[in-house]
């Protein structure tokens, strides 16, 4: 018999396909594509304490296989979000993931305290690119990731995700600060920094200058770093980066990805979760394998509950 | 809103750069509406990544047939205009918010170059607007607007058919007759459309261009300011077609 | 009367395009496809002290835009080079750029005195992420990076390029090191650390389980670091990371690369140099632009001999 | 060696998955060698961005004609199987080191699968080499070999055609017959025809297949074990034809 499952800070995925942060709103959208309790878990757009109106447009731009984002984290904030989006995704049966930016490592505190009881994972971005303010400063330092996931850890007693930046020279050790600091599980990567010139105009394509680049052209990056974490940490991992199918999703498990995650693929084919799963159900099943853990190859560390 | 694998009927050129290409597919033909788009991959590889959004430009809902005209001038547009009758393409749709129809108004439609593209099926439902469209040197899709109005008035920069000069001269002239305005077309002109039937107190409906990621309201990416300077709107969902009170075009 | 040459440590490129080491061979290969002198620079095949084999094959796999390579650095060493490779190089007026890899610090300056005479340039190739020893483990701190450029300093005499690895946190530090210790350029990105997963056989799919990632999909990484460079350094920048059309070299200088340098495109398409040179004179004769230097947009720095 | 855009004549299935295409240049076929090679770019995108390695399989100098035949196994080749008759591909060629032509001795030539595909020319310009030809269970090209030699030995795994079997058995039967052995196709058949003629003292030339990247011997990926262990063979421009001697097939 086959079992998808995997556990999480004690908390159980029926699947290890989640979709990322970002590129799946608040999750209505999808809703008319399929069942959203097929997933694993939904990682919603990320929040602030308060409302941000995000950056100015353009906000995107195609790159070779990938894309530039510049959405710098538009959001109905705390409260927006507990009251306009949260009772419409607690009407699936699916895990909600609430992904936080916080200016300071109290408004990471206070958001993970009053996000407690309301959602099952709580995922600290500490990683944006695209903000001027908190974000991916917090995510260059070991000492400064180990801080936040510290306090916040105090705060919440769900299982706490904490959310890496790729922008760095190795990243096994800020992995390695936020599972000293209590976390249950890490998350990578985010986009990658990246820019692009308006060549007609002869000025930067984004008004922030730089911008987050995701999508299949980060997928050996995303990988590598996966891997390199897993050779580090006992916690789960949840592995994401230019996931565009499941051989991909597979790549990802046998680096050491307890779970993955889908990003950039959903926007071209929003379809991606589910054949993604079906594929790894496939897999699995053409292989022998009873569970995805199986899947790593060693070096990766296999978690139980 | 859905996800399908569509048959091509036929592609071609119509003028320099312009293709009209002929899709099948009866659910995507019976939901839609005039101003609505469709979200089409354009590679089955990464390179190009994203779909691209091409409005609905005519629509057979009997035959279960939808028109797309569009302009080659990328990557994306470049790979549709390969396409070969009896091709399937992954299409999203019908996405998006529409024209509202107004049969009981005067109305005027007014698009320039490959803005006339969703402009056939609203001139369509709506009968009897008066049309105006405006062209660099060549023209098209010409036939098929003077057989949705009798009051139709042609315009290329050149002369070259039609008067020369730009639409928005003759729109302008004629503003009082009219109770609402439908545009699509470069944004200075949509500006300039903005501004006059505001000031002439005429109701106005533009049709916005971003460019997208997911289509449908998900990433946040098309965002164009909204009149409240607090928020934007998203063009995929809450447009593309706005009402002009709604949006601010200036930069 | 346009002006195509650009200045490096006082010596004259007559236009900005270079090809990248490791991706040109000793340049005989190419040499059937175009003149050589045409080229503003070719940067050869990194070389170490001793010969080297190189890694164990597979050697590259194509990735969405992009290739993973784990060459290993394969060289006929400092003696090969100059008897078996260089003669030919120097039927041809354009200048040779010795791209050099060493163990240790005294093995660069070895190379650099021996090699003062018989080329135009030397790249400290402080970068490559496809090799055990040296390579990167210089090239991702501000300190190795000052120290092993001081002591090559001293021991040549022709101008300094320092090859910088992407692979770190902030790559304007290792620039500024290398500009405080006396390089007369810096050339950027080196590949990106990537992997990939065989699946079929559950492992690795190279041998040295990281491999290089270039091509079409780093672009926007690499463009993001020569802007951030070229914010904080007073001496020219060589960008490469991508390029693969003129639009392309065009971003890059206009980010604040003084010259650019193909790689992997030159494998697509042999002819990618010359059709990128033409494409940059086209765009300078329609936009009245006279030097490359003034296609800069503000906030990089123009160098004068 | 030149980089051409070449016109494709035709290009159809002749088993499953198994494409023949013929394409057009003068100036290719007017220097390509049995074994060489042309490298290929699929998409004019960067997704696939590589070219493609494929064997020369025949070739028709005084039309300026040559055949490829390739297997649909991925991104790249898959493209290859959309090309339509008047389209262009973006070719780079001849490469490579091809098949030593020694017309007084006596040869044989030995292929397995698509393997067969450098063969054809090679069987042509050598006259009366014998011929081992394996499938899985469909048979391509057969009758092309079949004018080229008098001497053809057909197998196929399941017997569907020719005989059950596998060509290596009776090339062991008769290796006592040949100076040379020509050969092409799985590695693990390579080697054990490497090890056969080195043992029978027959000398063996092997068409070797490695991932590349330029093509011409710039980039050192394509590297392939040299018999000194010392050094490796680049498959693109020291082969992809080898003297078995030249090279170890022990992984
Ligand atoms: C709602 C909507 C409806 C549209 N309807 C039509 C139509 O009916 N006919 C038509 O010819 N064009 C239409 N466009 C514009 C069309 O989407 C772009 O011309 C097309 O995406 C360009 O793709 P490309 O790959 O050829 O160009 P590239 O420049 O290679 O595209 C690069 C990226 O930019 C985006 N992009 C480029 N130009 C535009 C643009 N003007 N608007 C939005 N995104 C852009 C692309 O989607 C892609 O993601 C519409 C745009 C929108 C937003
Ligand atoms: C000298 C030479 C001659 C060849 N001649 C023929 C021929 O005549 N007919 C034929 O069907 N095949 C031939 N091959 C194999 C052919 O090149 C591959 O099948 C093809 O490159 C696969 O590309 P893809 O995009 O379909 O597969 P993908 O798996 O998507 O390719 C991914 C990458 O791996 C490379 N690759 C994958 N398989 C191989 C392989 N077996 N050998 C080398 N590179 C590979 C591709 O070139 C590409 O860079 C030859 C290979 C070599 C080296
Ligand atoms: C448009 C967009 C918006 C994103 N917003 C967020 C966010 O709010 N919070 C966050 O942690 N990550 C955000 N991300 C990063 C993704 O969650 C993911 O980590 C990254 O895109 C890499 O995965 P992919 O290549 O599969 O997209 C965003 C990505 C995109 C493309
Ligand atoms: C096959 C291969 C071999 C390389 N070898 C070297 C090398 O020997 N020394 C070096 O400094 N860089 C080497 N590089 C890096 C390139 O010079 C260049 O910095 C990098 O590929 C990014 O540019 P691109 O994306 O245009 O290829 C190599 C790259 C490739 C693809
Ligand atoms: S394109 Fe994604 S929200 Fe509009
Ligand atoms: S493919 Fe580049 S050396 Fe052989």
């Amino acid at each position: 018999m086959i079992d998808l499952s995997v556990y999480i800070g004690g908390k159980k995925l029926k699947n290890p396909v989640l979709v990322s942060s970002g590129t799946f709103g608040f999750a209505k959208e999808y809703a008319n594509f399929y069942d959203l309790k097929l997933l694993g878990g939904i990682a919603v757009k990320g929040i602030t304490l308060k409302p941000r109106k995000g950056n100015k447009p353009p906000r995107i731009m195609e790159t070779p296989a990938g894309i530039l984002n510049s959405v710098g984290l538009e959001n109905p904030g705390l409260d927006g979000f507990l009251e306009k989006e949260l009772p419409f995704l607690r009407k699936y049966d699916v895990p909600i993931i609430a992904n936080i930016s916080g200016n300071t490592i109290e408004e990471y505190s206070l958001m993970a305290e009053k996000l407690n009881e309301h959602v099952d994972f709580i995922e600290l971005n500490v990683s944006c690119p695209n903000v001027k303010e908190g974000g991916i400063t917090f995510g260059t330092k070991p000492e400064s990731i180990y801080e936040v996931t510290k306090e916040v850890r105090k705060a919440t007693n769900i299982p706490l995700i904490v959310k890496l930046s790729p922008n760095v020279t190795d990243i096994s050790e800020m992995a390695m600060a936020a599972e000293k600091a209590g976390a249950d599980c890490i998350s990578l990567i985010n986009t990658l920094m990246g820019m692009a010139i308006d060549i007609d105009n002869r000025k930067p394509f984004f008004h922030n200058i730089v911008a987050g680049l995701s999508g299949p052209a980060i997928k050996p990056i995303a990988l590598r770093m996966v891997w390199q974490v897993a050779q580090k940490v006992n916690i789960p991992i949840i592995g994401m980066g230019g996931i565009s199918n499941w051989r991909d999703a597979i790549e990802f498990i046998m680096a050491g990805a307890d779970a993955i995650s889908i990003g950039t693929a959903n926007f071209y084919n929003p379809l991606a979760p589910v054949e993604i799963l079906k594929g790894i159900e496939e897999y699995m099943i053409k292989n022998n394998i009873n569970s995805p853990k199986e899947i790593k190859i060693n070096g990766g560390v296999v978690y139980h509950e | 809103m859905k996800r399908e694998f569509c048959k091509i009927l036929s592609n071609y050129e119509v003028a320099d750069a312009v293709y009209k290409m002929v899709i099948e597919s009866k659910s995507i033909s019976k939901e839609a509406l005039p101003g609505q788009f469709l979200h089409i991959k354009p590679s089955q590889n990464y390179d190009p990544l994203l779909r691209r959004p091409i409005s609905i430009c005519d629509l057979e809902q009997d035959k279960g047939r939808i028109t797309l005209l569009y302009r080659v001038c990328g990557k994306g547009t470049s790979l549709f205009s390969g396409i070969k009758p009896g091709d399937y393409l992954d299409i999203m749709g019908p996405l998006g918010k529409g024209f509202p129809i107004f049969e009981n108004k005067r109305t005027s439609i007014i698009g320039g170059g490959i803005g006339v593209a969703p402009l056939l099926y609203l001139s369509k439902r709506l009968k009897k607007a008066d049309i105006y469209l405006g062209f660099k040197d060549e023209v098209y899709m010409i036939e098929e607007f003077m057989s949705c109005s009798d009051d139709i008035y042609i315009y290329t920069e050149n002369g070259s058919r039609g008067s020369k000069g730009y639409p928005m001269e003759a729109l302008e002239k004629n503003i009082s007759f009219y109770d609402v305005v439908y545009a699509c077309g470069p944004r200075k002109m949509l500006s300039a459309i903005k501004r006059l039937c505001e000031k002439n107190q005429v109701e106005c409906y533009l049709s916005m261009e971003e460019r997208m990621g997911c289509g449908i309201g998900a990433c946040l990416v098309c965002a164009c300011q909204s009149s409240n300077i607090e928020e934007y709107k998203k063009v995929c969902s809450d447009g593309p077609v706005f009402n002009s009170k709604e949006v601010s075009l200036d930069d």
